[in-house]
C-alpha cells in the first residue's frame, strides 16, 4: 500500500521545546492512522506541520510522493479537510457560511452544495434549522459538527482530524463512529485521526501511531501495541483508560 | 457635480453576506472618477461679490450669445486667486477693476495709465479690455431730496455746509486713501463724523441721523435708497474702472468679449446689482443687461436656507470624496502595513508626516501643480491626506488583532490570500476599520473648512469670512451646520456599523 | 443531606429556542452530581445560569437557601470555581498569571500561592516548566489543564466543571480521576460535572443527572438508570458509549 | 517649565506585568499638574520683535532693580494678542507705540495727541507712562557720506535732488500713509522708484544702487550701516513714540517703571537694538542700557539649532501635556462609551463636534475664559480637544472586540467591573487603545501649530511667519522638525508597543 503523506526526519522546536523529535511517519493512502499519546507529546504539532501552519526545522514532508513546500502548499491544503482541535470556527460567519465558505469560493453548484451540507447534517446528527446559527450560539459539541462538516464537505483526499469527536455525547457519537467508518471504507479515505479515546482508535484505527514526548514509540495495530509493547510506556498507557473493554 | 454619496447605507439585511466592505468600494469608486472630468468651454471666473457674479454672467451670456460655448465659476475668491487662476489657465477671463491691478496685482503705488497697465499686464501674457464703461470706486452719497434742497452736486460744494453730519465706515475712517486725506485735499470742514458699520450707515442715512457717508460708487443701495453721488471733482479717488482681464482665447470669445466695453454707466450697474441683491439670481441680472424682455423670471432669491444647502451639499461633496478616496486608499494601505515591516514603517510614517503639513503650506504645495491649482480636486486631495492616517492605522491594527488560531483556521482551509482577507480578516476587523474610518470622517468635516482658503466653497466660507470679520454669528452659521453634520455621520455610521460589521461579532 | 445550590422552575429562551425548560434541580452539599446528555441538551446553559451569566427568563436559583440576585451574585462568584468548556483562558497572560489572577486579586500570600499553585501542577501533571508560557504556546490539554487548575486555585465551595477533562488523554486522565475523587471525597467537596464519558460519570457520580433536550429526564443512581430507565432514552444512552464496562 | 516625558519609555520587561495603561495614566498626571501654576510677579509683555524684546528686557530689569519681582514673556503676539492680555489681567504692562495706539487699538482716523490718547486709554482702565523718548516710525534714510556730501538733512531737502534713486519696500510702496501722499506733501520730483525687498534694500543701498530708502527710524540698520534718518520737517509720518502701558500694578512697580521715561532717544535705542540682534541675548542689550559696565558677557546668540532647540521643545511640551489629558480623560471616555446607549453615543457625538470647530474659532472661545486667556493652557486645551476622538473612539471599539467568551470567563472568575477593566479588558483592547492615541499624537503635533496663533510658540512660530511672508524656507524651518517628531513619535510608540501590548497578543 503506497504513502500518501511521509515524514521523512522531521523535526520541529518552538524556542526551548522540541516538539516534534526526528519523525518519520507515513500515512498510507485508503487507511485510517490514529495518532495517540499524552498531552503535549506533539499530535497537534504533526498535523500543523502537514498543513504546513508551521515550517520544519528539518527534515521534510512528502503529500504524493512530492516533497511540500509552501509554494506547492496552497494548492494541496484544498485536498486536505481539517479540523482544528479547538474549532476554529469563524465567529462572523454562520454555521451555514462555515461550512460552505470553501465550496463557494471554488464555485460548487448552489444545489451541489445543499444537498451536500443535507447529507452531512444527517451524518452529523446536525439540526439544519441550527445552519443559520453563529458560532457563539451553538453549544460545544454542536459546533464541534460544525467543524467536522466544514473539513467534510468538498471530500478531501486526505482527512486530519484532531480529536473531532471530544465534546461529543456517547449517542451521537457512537452513531457518528459507526458512520464514518462506514464512509471511510466504502470511498477508500485516507484519514489521520487524533483521539484520546481508546476505544476510539481500536474502532478507527487500520494502524495506530503512539507517540510520546514528540516521539513515535510505536505503530502498529493494537494487538501489536497490546501484545508486544516496545517500551512499559505503551502497556501502561493502553491499559490506562477507565472502563475500556478491550476487545 | 451631484451630492456625493459618502457611504451607500441599505436596509438589505443581506448585503450583510455580501463581502460588505469590498463591496462598499468598488461600489464607489465609479462616483470619484467624476471629480477628475475637466471642461472645455471658456471659463469666466468671478469674485467673491455682487457685481462680479454679474459681470461674470454677462461675458457668459455674451459668449453664448457669439454661438461660444462658455461656462461661469461664481465666486472663486479674491484678487490673488482670481489671478493665479488665470495665469494657471484654470480660468480664461474675468471682470477686474483698474485700481486693483495697478495696486494689487502690479502692485505699483503709483496712479498707472491704463496704457501703463495693459503695457504691465502684457508681460504676463494677459490681455485686458478696455473699460466697461463704469468707475466702481469709493464715493461719497447723500440722500438726492437732500443734495438737491441744498445744491450739492460735487464733494467740493460740501465745503459750503460745515453742519453736514458725516457716518463713514470704520474701514473708511481707517484706510489711509480714506477719509484723512480726502478730507485735507477738499479742506472740508465737517466736525460732526462717526464711525459706523456700512450697513447701519444707510439706514442712519435715510433716518437723517446722518448726512453723507462712504459708499462703493455702485452700489446697489444708491438706487435702492435714492442717493446721489457726490462727484470727485478734485479726482482724489483713484479710478477703480471695470474691465475684463484674458488670456488666450479665440478671436470670436474675444470680439464678443470686447463688444462689452463702454456699454455700461454707474446708473446701469447699480440698477443690475440692485436686481442682482433682490432676485439672488445673476443670471436674471445679467440678463436684464442685453434687454428688458429677455430676462427670465426672477427666482425667489437666495435666501439663507439656500446658501446653507449650498454650502452644505458643497462641504458633504468636499468630505464625502476625500472620504471615499481615504477608504479606497488607506484600507490597502493598511493591510500592507498590518504586516509590519520596513514597508508598513514606511506607510505609517508616510501617513503620519502628512498630517503634520500645516493646511496652508498643503495647499500651497498642491495649487502650483497644473492637474490641481485652484479647484476642488486641491480640496479633495488635501482632505484624502489628513483622512489617511486614522483609516490606515485602524485597519492595521485591527489585523493585527485577528486571533492567532483563526487566522491559522483561513490558512489551513486553503483559502487564497485574497479571499481570506475579503471574507474573513476584513470583516473581522470591521470593527476597527470603520472605527478609524469614522474618526477620518469627522476630521474631514472639520477640516473640510480649509477648501473655502482657495475658493472650493463648503462650510467654511461663512467660517473663514466670520473670522476675518469676527464676526460671531457668520462664524456660528458655517460651525453649527459642520456640527450637525459630525453628529449626523456619527449617526450613519452607528446605522452602518449594523451592516457592515458582522452580526456573529455583535452577539 | 442539604441542598448548597437549588433551582426552582428554572427557563431559559434564546430567542426561539428553550435552551432549558422548567427545570428542577438540587445539588447536594458535598456530592458530585454529575450532568449527562446529548448534546445541546442544555448542559452548559444550566451550569452559565448557576454563575449568573445569563439571566434566567424565570424561575429562581439559590444559593446556601437564598435566592441568587445581579446584586449578590458578585460575591457568590468567588466561592464558585468554574471550568468553562472551551478553555476561556485569557491570551495575554501566562498560565501562572491565569491561575493566580483571583488569588492576587484578593491579596494572597505569596508563598501560600506558589505553593498552592505546585500542589495544583502536580495534580494535573502539569509541569512547572510550562507555568510562564501563554496560552496560544500550549497544547489543547495543557490548556485545560490551566483551566482546571484556575478553578480549583481558591479551593471554591462550589466546583462547576464542564467537560474538564475532555481533551486529556487516558493516561493523565485517569490518574487525574483518581486524584480528583480522592480530593473531593476528603474536603467533601460540592462538585457539579458535565462529561460524555459514561465510565467518568459512573466513577464520580454521587448522582447521575440526565439531561434532554433542555429537560431532566432521570436523576438517580447509576443502578437506578439501568435499572429503572424512565423512558426508553435513559437506556439508549447508557447503553451507546462504544466499549464502556457498565461495571 | 521643562520637557515633558509625553509617554514613558521603559526598558524594563516586568512593566509589563504592572498594568501597564493605567500605570501609564497614573505616572503622568503630577506632570500635568504643572501646567495650571499661575504666577505671582509682575509681569511684563512684549511683541515679537527686537525691540520690543528688548524694552520688555528692560522693564523687567528696572522692577528686579527696585526689588520688585517681575517676569518678560517675550514675544507673545502682535498689538490685539497683547492689548487683550493686558485687559485680560494676563500680563501687567508691555512696551507700546503712540501711533498704534491710536490706529489699531483706540480705532480712531485721526492724529491723536498724547493727552487724547491718555484719556481715551483711561476708559478702559489702562494707563500710559510718558514717552520713553524716541520715535519709531517710517523714516527714509540715506548713506551718511552721500547725505553729508550733498548737504541733506531734512526730506524737503529731496526736492532738490531729482537724480537720487529711491528703493522702496513694497509695503511702503503700498500704504497709503506710504509713498503716495509723502511724496505729493513733499512735492518730491524723483522719476526712479524700485520697489524692493527691505534687507535687499540695504545692499543696495550700501552698493550705491539706490539712495534713498526707507525704514522704521529706529532700525538697528541704521547704525550698522552707517546712515542717516531724514528729518521728517513737515511731520508728515504720525509719532510712533514708545510708552509702557500698564494696568493696575503697585506704586512701587509704577514708579520703576516710570523712571524709563524720556531715557532713551534714537540713537541708544539703535544701540540697543544692534547690540540685540548681533548677541541675539535681549537681557545683555537691555543691561546696556542700565550702564555699559553692568552688561553681562554676550552669549553665543540665539543660533538657528538655538532656536529650533526653543520651538522643538515648546511643541512637544504642547503636544505632550495634550495627549496627556486627552489620554487621561480620553480612555475612560471611551470605556464608558464602549458600553454603547444614550450616553456612549453622547461622548462620541460631542468628540465629534469638538472636531468640527475650526481652531480659530475654537481659541476665540477659550481666550475670553479668564482661566485660559492667552496662554499655554488655551494651546493645550484646544489640542486636547481635538485630540480627543480618536482615543475615544479606539477605545470603545477595541473593548467592544473583546470576545465574548473572554469576557464572561472574566465575570464568572468573580473578578470585580474595575479589576476586570485593568487586567483584563483594557490589556486585550490595548493595540486598538494604542493606535488611537498614536493618531491623536501625530494630529496633536500636527496641529499644535495652533498655538502660534496665540504666542505660546512652538513649531508653528516659522511656520505661521513663513505663511504670512510666503517664505517657503522659513515655513519648512517649523514644517520639516514637526514631520521629523511625527516620525519619531511613530517610532517611540513602536516602541511603546511592545511595552503595552501584552507578548501574549502578538505571538
Ligand atoms: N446565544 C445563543 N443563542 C441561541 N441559541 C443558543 C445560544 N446559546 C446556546 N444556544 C442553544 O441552546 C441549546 C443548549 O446549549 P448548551 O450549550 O447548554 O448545550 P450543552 O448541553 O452544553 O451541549 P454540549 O454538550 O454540546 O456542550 C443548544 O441547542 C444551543 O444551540
Ligand atoms: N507556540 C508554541 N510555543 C512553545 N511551545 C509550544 C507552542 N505550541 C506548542 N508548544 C508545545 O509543544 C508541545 C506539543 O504540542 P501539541 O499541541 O502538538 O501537543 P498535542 O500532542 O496536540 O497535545 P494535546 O493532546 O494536549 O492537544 C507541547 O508541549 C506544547 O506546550
Ligand atoms: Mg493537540
Ligand atoms: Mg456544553
Amino acid at each position: 500500500m503506497s504513502a500518501l503523506v511521509k515524514l521523512i526526519d522531521v523535526i520541529k522546536r518552538y524556542a526551548d521545546v522540541t516538539a516534534l523529535d526526528s519523525t518519520n511517519l507515513s500515512i498510507e493512502r485508503g487507511n485510517t492512522t490514529v495518532l495517540i499519546g499524552p498531552s503535549g507529546c506533539g499530535k497537534s504539532t504533526l498535523l500543523r506541520l502537514i498543513v504546513r501552519l508551521i515550517e520544519p526545522d528539518s527534515g521534510s514532508i512528502e503529500f504524493n510522493d512530492e516533497t511540500i513546500t509552501s509554494d506547492t502548499i496552497a494548492k494541496l491544503r484544498r485536498r486536505i479537510g481539517y479540523v482544528i482541535q479547538e474549532g476554529g470556527l469563524f465567529p462572523h460567519l454562520t454555521a451555514r457560511a462555515n461550512v460552505l465558505l470553501m465550496a463557494r469560493h471554488i464555485g460548487k453548484a448552489q444545489d451541489e452544495m445543499q444537498n451536500r451540507l443535507v447529507e452531512l447534517c444527517d451524518l452529523t446528527r446536525f439540526s439544519v434549522d441550527l445552519l443559520s446559527r453563529y458560532p457563539l450560539e451553538l453549544s460545544g459539541g454542536q459546533r464541534q459538527r460544525v467543524g467536522l462538516m466544514r473539513a467534510l464537505m468538498l471530500s478531501p483526499e486526505l482527512l486530519l482530524l484532531d480529536e473531532p469527536l471530544g465534546a461529543l455525547d456517547p449517542l451521537v457519537r457512537a452513531s457518528l463512529q459507526k458512520d464514518l467508518k462506514g464512509i471511510f471504507a466504502q470511498l477508500r479515505q485516507t484519514v489521520l485521526f487524533v483521539t484520546h479515546d481508546l476505544a476510539e482508535a481500536i474502532y478507527f484505527g487500520d494502524k495506530i501511531v503512539l507517540m510520546n514526548d514528540g516521539r513515535v514509540v510505536q505503530k502498529g495495530s493494537i494487538a501489536d501495541l497490546r501484545e508486544n509493547p516496545s517500551e512499559p510506556f505503551v502497556a501502561e498507557f493502553i491499559n490506562a483508560q477507565r472502563g475500556v473493554l478491550l476487545t | 457635480m451631484k451630492l456625493p454619496r459618502p457611504i451607500g447605507v441599505g436596509r438589505d439585511r443581506r448585503a450583510r453576506r455580501a463581502r460588505p466592505i469590498v463591496l462598499l468600494l468598488l461600489l464607489l469608486i465609479p462616483v470619484a472618477v467624476v471629480v477628475s472630468a475637466s471642461a472645455n468651454p471658456v471659463t469666466i471666473g468671478s469674485k467673491k461679490f455682487t457685481e462680479s457674479y454679474v459681470l461674470g454672467e454677462i461675458a457668459r451670456r455674451a459668449l453664448n450669445d457669439a454661438g461660444i460655448a462658455a461656462e461661469h465659476r461664481q465666486g472663486m475668491g479674491g484678487t490673488i486667486i482670481l489671478w493665479q487662476a488665470l495665469q494657471g489657465g484654470q480660468i480664461d477671463a474675468y471682470p477686474e477693476y483698474t485700481g486693483t491691478i495697478a495696486q494689487e496685482i502690479l502692485k505699483t503705488g503709483q496712479q498707472l495709465s491704463f496704457e501703463d497697465i495693459r503695457d504691465a499686464l502684457a508681460e504676463y501674457g494677459v490681455a485686458i479690455t478696455e473699460p466697461l464703461g463704469f468707475d466702481n470706486t469709493y464715493a461719497l452719497v447723500m440722500r438726492r431730496s437732500e443734495a438737491q434742497r441744498r445744491g450739492i452736486r460735487t464733494i467740493s460744494d460740501l465745503r459750503q455746509h460745515p453742519e453736514l453730519k458725516f457716518g463713514l465706515t470704520h474701514e473708511f475712517l481707517d484706510r489711509q486713501d480714506g477719509w484723512r486725506p480726502l478730507h485735507e485735499r477738499y479742506a472740508l470742514p465737517q466736525q460732526s463724523v462717526i464711525g459706523i458699520d456700512h450697513a447701519l450707515g444707510y439706514s442712519a442715512l435715510a433716518n437723517g441721523s446722518i448726512d453723507v457717508k462712504d459708499a462703493y460708487s455702485t452700489d446697489a443701495k444708491i438706487e435702492e435708497n435714492d442717493l446721489v453721488v457726490l462727484e470727485d471733482d478734485l479726482r482724489f479717488f483713484p479710478k477703480y474702472e471695470a474691465v475684463f482681464l484674458f488670456r488666450s482665447m479665440s478671436p470670436g470669445a474675444i470680439t464678443a468679449l470686447r463688444r462689452l466695453e463702454g456699454t455700461l454707466d454707474e446708473k446701469r450697474m447699480i440698477h443690475l446689482n440692485v436686481e442682482a441683491e433682490r432676485t439672488k439670481n445673476y443670471a436674471f441680472a445679467a440678463n436684464l443687461y442685453f434687454g428688458p424682455g429677455k430676462g427670465s423670471a426672477p427666482s425667489m432669491g437666495e435666501s439663507f436656507p439656500h446658501k446653507l444647502a449650498r454650502w452644505t451639499l458643497r462641504h458633504l461633496e468636499l468630505a464625502g470624496f476625500s472620504l471615499l478616496l481615504a477608504v479606497i486608499i488607506g484600507v490597502p494601505l493598511g493591510i500592507v502595513a498590518s504586516r509590519g515591516g520596513w514597508i508598513g514603517q514606511g506607510i505609517l510614517g508616510f501617513a503620519s508626516v502628512v498630517q503634520t503639513i500645516p493646511s496652508l503650506a498643503l495647499l500651497a504645495l498642491l495649487v502650483p501643480v497644473p492637474f490641481f491649482g485652484i479647484s476642488m480636486r486641491t480640496a479633495i486631495a488635501a482632505l484624502f491626506l489628513y483622512g489617511l492616517l486614522p483609516i490606515v492605522r485602524n485597519t492595521a491594527s485591527g489585523l493585527q488583532d485577528i486571533p492567532r488560531s483563526l487566522r491559522e483556521s483561513a490558512v489551513a482551509l486553503g483559502l487564497g490570500p485574497f479571499t481570506r482577507l475579503r471574507e474573513i480578516y476584513l470583516p473581522m476587523a470591521s470593527r476597527s476599520i470603520l472605527s478609524g474610518i469614522k474618526t477620518s470622517a469627522v476630521i474631514n468635516i472639520g477640516t473640510a473648512t480649509l477648501a473655502a482658503l482657495i475658493g472650493a466653497g463648503g462650510l467654511g466660507e461663512p467660517i473663514l469670512s466670520g473670522l476675518n470679520l469676527n464676526d460671531h454669528a457668520t462664524i456660528l452659521e458655517g460651525a453649527i451646520p459642520a456640527a450637525l453634520l459630525a453628529l449626523l455621520v456619527q449617526w450613519l455610521f452607528d446605522v452602518l456599523d449594523r451592516v457592515l460589521i458582522p452580526k456573529g461579532l455583535r452577539i
